[in-house]
């Protein structure tokens, strides 16, 4: 009788009976040695407060990239996260003195997910590209934020309910933190075990074999965009909470942000394929290699050619891991 | 009907641009001139300036009134607006050419001069300090650090600068710097900042961590930075009187599109406002009601 | 037929055109080729035959120089050789026709047909590479195309496309022919066009290397063949006609296959309706058809006559005029969803770009038109999808029954299964339109998938299947449905003439 | 499979989006119609419609640059510094600048595999802190020559500035590297099938690596082209082009798939483009609401494009039949 051999790709369950969710993608290894590399080499990198810095702003750009990675799953792009982010920032302070502070947040979320879920609607109902939808509601979004305050940020009056999420604890744990393990959470069980994510994963994968296996396109794909929007809809509400004010620049780089997050952790952009490990492992990559540029404290061009050499390494590095791995378990066999 | 007056600005995002267009919004409706508006949508974004420039010139306004991205880089097409025949007037940062009918500006270099002198005496002469000097590459944060550095260096010997971040003009990415030094630096005395924006930012920062001892100084007073002022968070901050130069800018424009009289230099002096003398300023001189929509 | 009864050792290497031996080729963890050998003589078609992922096409890319062997020797020409690239071995002479089509949609037929010029090699301009019009044209001409130089590629249907690939050939200086399942897509008449392309060749002293799953189309062209199982080489070079069909299909699987007759059942009430419908897009519309529960209805026609698409349209997958019917619930032609949610499953023709998930696990393919059921307040029960899907998977006979693995990695007739196990997994099935259901797929598993289809039939599915293989429609319909020229031409019972069946197709008098 | 295309119906979108734009402003504000304004306008298209063709290279290969504003911006400082070493014809290191950025992305994205995205964030990163190494911290470099190449950028000569006939030259030398050169054409073969590519003998990672350099090198020339017209080097300019030259190189019919593209469509997606933003400018709304306005016009240049797919798509089924059936 021959015996069978399994084919070794990503798509088969763990060879010693691992469960797939256990093993960890190749970017875990890069982001293990980037962080050891940190704690050795950068100055004050690995103090209690740093580390908790970092995972603080890690935390908020997780949770919009669990959002950027639904749109990616879906074999789409999003750029307008940054110009509604700072939409939902400023509809917040405006909506601040009629709805209060709790309201005038979820206002402000509200706004994102509508602008995402608009996006959903053009790219899934009418088939445009979503690069083009996008960019085009980024101009759109960042252009509403402006107009509504008159290009100038506006402050929000102080408040403990306001300033909760950006700062506030939870049993010791600063609620962005708390955020983003929820949203990673959320994530992967809709991914790993709900229906909605398993659409996404056929849509992705193959929209016309989508629609002739009988799914409705039009209503996963908006539907994915407006999670999506909601994950970015929170991340904004805790920018908002965290600088105090309506700003109608937010966070012009988010968008780039999330997707080299995404895309280092290993999701192609071609849609169909990602984990939610992969997209935190890409975050904190990002996060690490943010704050240990400004530690390192070269000038700023320096800081630049830096990250943009640390980004190509992490990803190469990854390249290389992968196949070295597979290599090691083909010898061990 | 008054004349058509051509207003370019690099970026309608910023508190300041805003304020100057106020004061020339203002002076506009009393000397009856109309106004085309532009903006180049951000301080690095000179080609668009220029291209925008030059859409005044094709519409033949009867004056241009530039904030430049960038003094050098808008100067050739500057240039070609007075060869035209079109009088052009600088304002804040004016376009790098001796063929302006007029310059209206602050004192950049000062307003870098005071902050120096001010943080220098509030954290005691010497420690560290960061600075959050402002985007790379633009005339009025270069002068400012410039100021700042040069005049620290006389009144402090025994500061020392530890880390000088050139962001764009950002609240939020200057609060996720500034967290990054208060762990890198633990010692920091104290922060310059090169405008209010950045150091409401900067304040947050050292608020949320319980280093509101560290010392923040800034430029410019929008009502943020009155608040801080208020609320003890800031040190000082150097301003400009940004309506009124944005006042005189059209009045000699509309003077340069008459055939007035123009005077050719109008200097509005750098002041420093602290907590102190915040309540004896005259805001209607500096900045632009809350609700004033461009 | 060749008379040589001569082992193919014992002639003069001046004889062979190409010998390639102890071929091997590991991918990851799978070895597609173990040892293979195969000795193509000059002036003859040497047919090779295997499972699906035996390793054909692989050996194929090692011959041209695609894809480079771990391990093996090749002589070409009584010289061994090791061609680096597609382009030395195209020089050389080599020429290859793939498996999956080789050509760029987006680009004119008259650039596809220069492909290899404008590929290969330095230079700067484009002007002299693409081929003289009047060349092309005769190519094009000698295949029995007659389109527009300047058409674009994606604007022909696959068959169509087939035979461009197949013109392309002809362009190179050929001196080994080889042809991966190029007739999958064709129909008999373009298949015998095909034929006379390769004998012609043959003739003037090339040789062909014909890879096929249908016995009929190797005893048609082939003299001799070549066996692989599972990487190996276990019939080399004997003459056609040594091997019954049954020895050959024994040397492929280790074991013999015999299709089960199809069990006729009674008509019962029709299931499946569709009324005023059209075929094709430049088809008149008011065609009728029924299904009836537990009858399979057989869909035929050349290509570019409309079969395919009213079948698409009977599926709920294409748009048009007209209104369709399953029991007592109606929908229209184009409204998939609806169709799928009433128990209609769908196999398309064109598994990669239409049916396949790559990225997806095997399992999750065959579960997609069936989460519904497996869901519970939004929340995919794992256990329960497994217990739905893997024994649909295992009756498919699924090589590697790995229901995890990525449906990518999959070879095509497998890839098939899936699709089929799809259709089966339809909750609440009720009819099955199946478009091309076993194109590319070896004898085995086109048993399987017909034996799975007859089951379907049998439990009182109306089945509709839409194919341009004769055979298939022979042996699996009760009655066949013939559209030319975008109206329904005949309609056959089963057990009609095989003449009957061609003449209706091609609307000659013969009938 | 479905069809991916109706013929060339998909080019033809930029340019009635430009008579669409070009009739509404022109009653929102009768000067816009003016020949002057057109001339004006000419003389502007160029830094946006250099970096679209070399963006369109990048996307008919299937992939796209998001660093060509940074390589414009390094390219155009360096080029600036060459020209006042050797006189303003040293400004065409800019060229070679890009050329050399274009190489590094093509090498990362086809031999060392990187998705575009990745590859070319991280090219952006790193040309940005090179542009502000060579350049003192972002300090513009001005030309000594500023006034002749002033002249140059603005002084129309029989309707367009000389730069702007030199951009045009360019603009048609990518429509002969695409339409007539073994280059362009294998670009296009590798976007419509990338797995075919190998099999007919081409090598694919050296035709991504070549889109990527055309890439390149036109985001160089779009860098000189800015510093010509800025008669100073500038090291920070550059953001947001990356976004807008994709946007008028797709409205110009460029396949995201890859496969497909048009160079004098991408030419008519920029001009749109910058109609637009002129447009907006003269007619004197709030630029804020004329941003919402930009971002409003690219979604229906999209929306025209699939209007105009399925209206081609009916208009076909009237036309008579074709096929093999005899
Ligand atoms: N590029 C590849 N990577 C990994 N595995 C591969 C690759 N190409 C082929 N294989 C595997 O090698 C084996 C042989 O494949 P091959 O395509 O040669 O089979 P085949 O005989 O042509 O099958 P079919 O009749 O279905 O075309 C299969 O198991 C297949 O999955
Ligand atoms: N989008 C299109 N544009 C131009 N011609 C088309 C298009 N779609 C189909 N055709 C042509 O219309 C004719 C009928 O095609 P249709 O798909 O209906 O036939 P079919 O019997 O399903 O063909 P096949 O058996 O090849 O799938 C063919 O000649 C085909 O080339
Ligand atoms: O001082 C001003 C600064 O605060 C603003 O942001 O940009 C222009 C400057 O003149
Ligand atoms: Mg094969
Ligand atoms: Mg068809």
């Amino acid at each position: 009788m021959r015996t069978k051999r399994l084919p070794d790709t990503p798509g088969l369950p763990g060879r010693r009976g691992l469960p797939r969710l256990a093993r960890p993608p190749a970017v875990a290894l890069v982001c293990l040695g980037l962080f050891l590399l940190c704690c050795a080499f950068v100055p004050r990198f690995a103090s209690f407060g740093n580390i908790e810095n970092v995972l603080r702003v890690a935390s908020i750009l997780c949770v919009v990239a669990c959002g950027q990675a639904v749109v990616i799953l879906l074999g789409g792009i999003e750029f307008s996260f940054g110009a509604s982010a700072a939409l939902a920032s400023v509809v917040t302070v405006t909506a601040l003195p009629a709805l209060g502070p709790v309201g005038g947040l979820a206002a402000g979320g509200a706004s994102v997910i509508a602008i995402g879920a608009v996006n959903g609607f053009l790219v899934g109902r009418l088939a445009l590209p979503p690069v083009i939808v996008t960019l085009g509601t980024l101009m759109m979004a960042s252009g509403a934020a402006a107009w509504l305050v008159g290009g100038l940020p506006i402050d929000a009056p102080p408040s403990a309910a306001f300033s909760w999420p950006a700062r506030g604890r939870v049993l010791g744990v600063p609620v962005p933190i708390l955020a983003a393990l929820l949203a990673c959470a959320a994530l992967h069980l809709m991914l790993a075990h709900g229906r909605i994510g398993r659409l996404w994963y056929h849509v992705g994968a193959n929209p016309v074999a989508a629609r002739l296996a009988g799914l409705d396109v039009t209503r996963i794909t908006t539907l994915g965009y407006a999670v999506a929007g909601a994950f970015c809809a929170v991340g904004a509400i805790i920018l908002t909470s965290r600088v105090a004010s309506g700003q109608p620049a937010l966070a012009p780089n988010l968008p780039f942000e999330t997707i080299a997050a995404c895309a280092i952790g290993g999701l192609p952009l071609s849609g169909g394929r990602g984990r939610v490990s992969q997209v935190v492992f890409g975050v904190l990559t990002v996060a690490m290699l943010n704050n240990a540029v400004v530690l390192i404290n070269l000038p700023v061009a320096w800081q630049l050619v830096l990250l943009g050499l640390a980004v190509l390494a992490a990803v190469g590095l990854q390249k290389d891991w992968a196949a070295l791995a597979r290599l090691a378990r083909r010898r061990g066999r | 009907a008054g004349p058509v007056i051509g207003v370019s600005v690099p970026n309608l995002g910023s508190s300041f641009w805003i304020s100057v267009l106020y004061g020339v919004d203002t002076a506009a409706k009393a000397d009856k001139a109309r106004l085309v508006t532009l903006s180049a949508g951000g301080d690095g974004n000179s080609s668009q300036q220029i291209s925008q420039i030059q859409d005044l010139i094709q519409r033949k306004v009867d004056a241009i009134i530039v904030g430049a991205t960038n003094g050098d880089a808008v100067k050739a097409i500057v240039e070609r607006a007075v060869a035209a025949g079109i009088p052009v007037i600088g304002i804040s940062s004016p376009p790098n050419t001796p063929t302006l009918a007029a310059v209206v500006s602050a004192d950049h270099y000062d307003m870098g001069k005071l902050q120096a002198e001010c943080l220098a005496k509030a954290i005691g002469g010497k420690g560290e300090v960061a600075m959050m000097a402002g985007p790379a590459g633009q005339a009025w944060s270069d002068l400012r650090a410039q100021g700042f550095r040069e005049t620290l260096a006389k009144v402090a010997p025994n500061v020392t600068i530890v880390a000088e971040s050139r962001l764009a003009d950002n609240r939020n990415a200057a609060l996720t710097t500034a967290e990054d030094w208060i762990q890198r630096f633990p010692d920091l005395a104290g922060v310059y900042s090169a405008t209010d924006d950045m150091a409401a930012g900067v304040v947050s920062a050292l608020k949320a961590s319980g280093k509101g001892t560290v010392k923040v100084s800034a430029s410019n007073l929008s009502p943020t930075a009155q608040q801080m002022l208020k609320d003890g968070d800031l040190a000082c901050t150097s301003i400009q009187q940004i309506v009124a130069q944005g006042k005189a800018a059209l009045d000699q424009a509309v003077a340069a599109a008459t055939k007035g009289k123009v005077d050719a230099k109008v200097v509005t002096p750098a002041v420093l406002v602290t907590p102190d003398n915040v309540g004896s300023i005259d805001l209607s001189l500096v900045v632009a009601p809350a609700d004033y929509r461009p | 037929m060749s008379a040589s009864d001569d082992a193919p050792s014992g002639d003069a290497p001046a004889e062979f055109a190409l010998v390639a031996t102890g071929i091997a080729k590991t991918y990851g963890a799978t070895c597609a080729l173990r040892s293979a050998r195969v000795a193509l003589r000059r002036g003859r078609v040497h047919a090779l035959l295997g499972e699906n992922g035996a390793g054909k096409s692989t050996l194929v890319k090692i011959l041209v120089g695609a894809v480079r062997p771990d391990a093996g020797q090749i002589t070409f020409a009584g010289a061994p050789v090791a061609f680096g690239s597609v382009t030395q071995a195209i020089r050389a002479g080599i020429v290859p026709i793939y498996q999956h089509l080789s050509l760029f949609p987006e680009l004119s037929v008259h650039e596809n047909l220069s492909a290899f010029a404008l590929a290969a090699g330095g230079g700067l301009w484009t002007g002299r590479r693409l081929v003289e019009p009047a060349r092309a044209r005769g190519w094009l001409n000698e295949v029995g195309l007659d389109i527009d130089l300047a058409t674009p590629l994606g604007s022909l249907s696959l068959g169509e496309r087939q035979l461009v690939e197949v013109a392309r050939a002809l362009s190179l200086d050929c001196r080994v022919l080889v042809l991966d399942e190029p007739i999958a897509a064709l129909n008999a008449d373009e298949a015998d066009r095909l034929f006379a392309v390769v004998r012609r060749l043959c003739a003037g002293g090339a040789a062909a290397l014909f890879i096929s799953h249908r016995f009929d189309e190797i005893e048609a062209l082939a003299d001799e063949v070549t066996v692989l199982r599972d990487g190996r080489t276990v019939i080399d070079a004997a003459p056609i006609g040594r091997h019954s069909r049954e020895q050959l299909t024994h040397a492929m699987l280790g074991a013999g296959v015999e299709a089960a007759p199809a069990r006729l059942s009674e008509r019962a009430e029709p299931v499946l309706a569709g009324r005023g419908l059209a075929a094709g897009r430049d088809g008149r519309a008011g065609i009728d058809v029924t299904v009836h529960a537990g009858e399979i209805v057989g869909l035929a026609g050349l290509i570019g006559s409309g079969a395919l698409s009213l079948a698409a349209t009977l599926g709920g997958a294409q748009a048009g005029p007209g209104e369709l019917s399953v029991g007592d619930a109606s929908f229209t032609p184009g409204g998939r969803r609806r169709a799928a949610a009433l128990g209609i499953a769908y196999v398309p023709a064109d598994r990669h770009s239409e049916g396949l998930f790559g990225a997806l696990s095997a399992r999750r393919n065959g579960s997609v038109s069936a989460l519904g059921p497996l869901a519970r307040l939004g929340w995919l029960r794992a256990r329960a999808e497994a217990q739905a899907i893997d024994p649909l998977l295992r009756r498919l006979k699924l090589h590697p029954l790995v229901p995890e693995a990525e449906a990518a990695t999959f070879s095509g007739g497998n890839q098939q299964k899936l699709l089929i196990a799809r259709g089966l997994a339809v909750p609440g099935l009720k009819a099955m339109v199946l478009l091309e259901p076993t194109r590319g797929v070896d004898v085995a598993a086109r048993g399987v998938i017909h034996e799975a289809i007859r089951e379907a039939a049998v439990a009182g599915v109306a089945v509709l299947v839409a194919t341009s293989d004769l055979d298939e429609l022979m042996v699996l319909a009760h009655r066949y449905l013939v559209v030319r020229e975008g109206t329904l031409a005949a309609e056959l019972p089963r057990g009609a003439a095989r003449a009957a069946l061609l003449a209706a197709l091609s609307g000659s008098a013969a009938a | 499979m479905t069809p991916r295309s109706t013929g060339r119906a998909r080019f033809l979108v930029a340019p009635a989006a430009i008579v669409l734009a070009a009739g509404l402003f022109g009653l929102a504000s009768p000067g816009f119609l003016s020949l002057d304004n057109g001339l004006s306008m000419a003389g502007q298209i160029w830094i946006l419609a250099l970096l679209a063709v070399g963006q369109m290279f990048a996307i008919a290969a299937r992939g796209f640059d998001i660093s060509v504003g940074a390589v414009a911006a390094l390219s155009g400082t360096l080029g600036a510094m060459a020209a006042n070493a050797v006189g303003l014809p040293g400004l065409l290191v800019a060229v070679p600048v890009g050329l050399a950025c274009g190489t590094v992305n093509g090498w990362l994205i086809g031999r060392a595999r990187f998705q575009p995205i990745v590859a070319t964030l991280g090219t952006l990163l790193a040309v940005k802190g090179l542009a502000l190494l060579v350049s003192d911290d972002g300090q513009v470099v001005p030309l000594e020559e500023a006034a002749r190449a002033a002249g140059l950028s603005f002084d129309a000569v029989a309707g367009l500035p000389p730069l702007g006939w030199a951009a045009l030259a360019a603009v048609g030398l990518a429509h002969v590297v695409l339409r007539h050169m073994l280059v362009g054409r294998r670009i296009l073969m590798l976007g419509s099938n990338p797995e075919a590519v190998a099999l007919v003998g081409a090598v694919p990672w050296r035709i991504e690596m070549s889109a990527y350099q055309l890439c390149g090198a036109f985001a160089g020339l779009a860098g000189a082209l800015m510093t010509a017209r800025a008669g100073a080097g500038l090291p920070t300019e550059g953001a947001g082009m990356e976004l807008q030259s994709i946007a008028a190189a797709v409205i110009g019919g460029t396949m995201l798939a890859g496969g497909r593209a048009n160079v004098w469509a991408v030419l008519a997606g920029a001009t749109f483009v910058q109609v637009v933003l002129t447009g907006l400018n003269l007619s004197g709304v709030s630029p804020f609401i004329a941003q919402i306005a930009v971002g409003a016009v690219i979604i229906a240049s999209g929306l025209m494009d699939a209007g105009l797919r399925s209206f081609l798509t009916r208009l076909s089924r009237l036309s008579p039949p074709k096929g093999t059936f005899r």
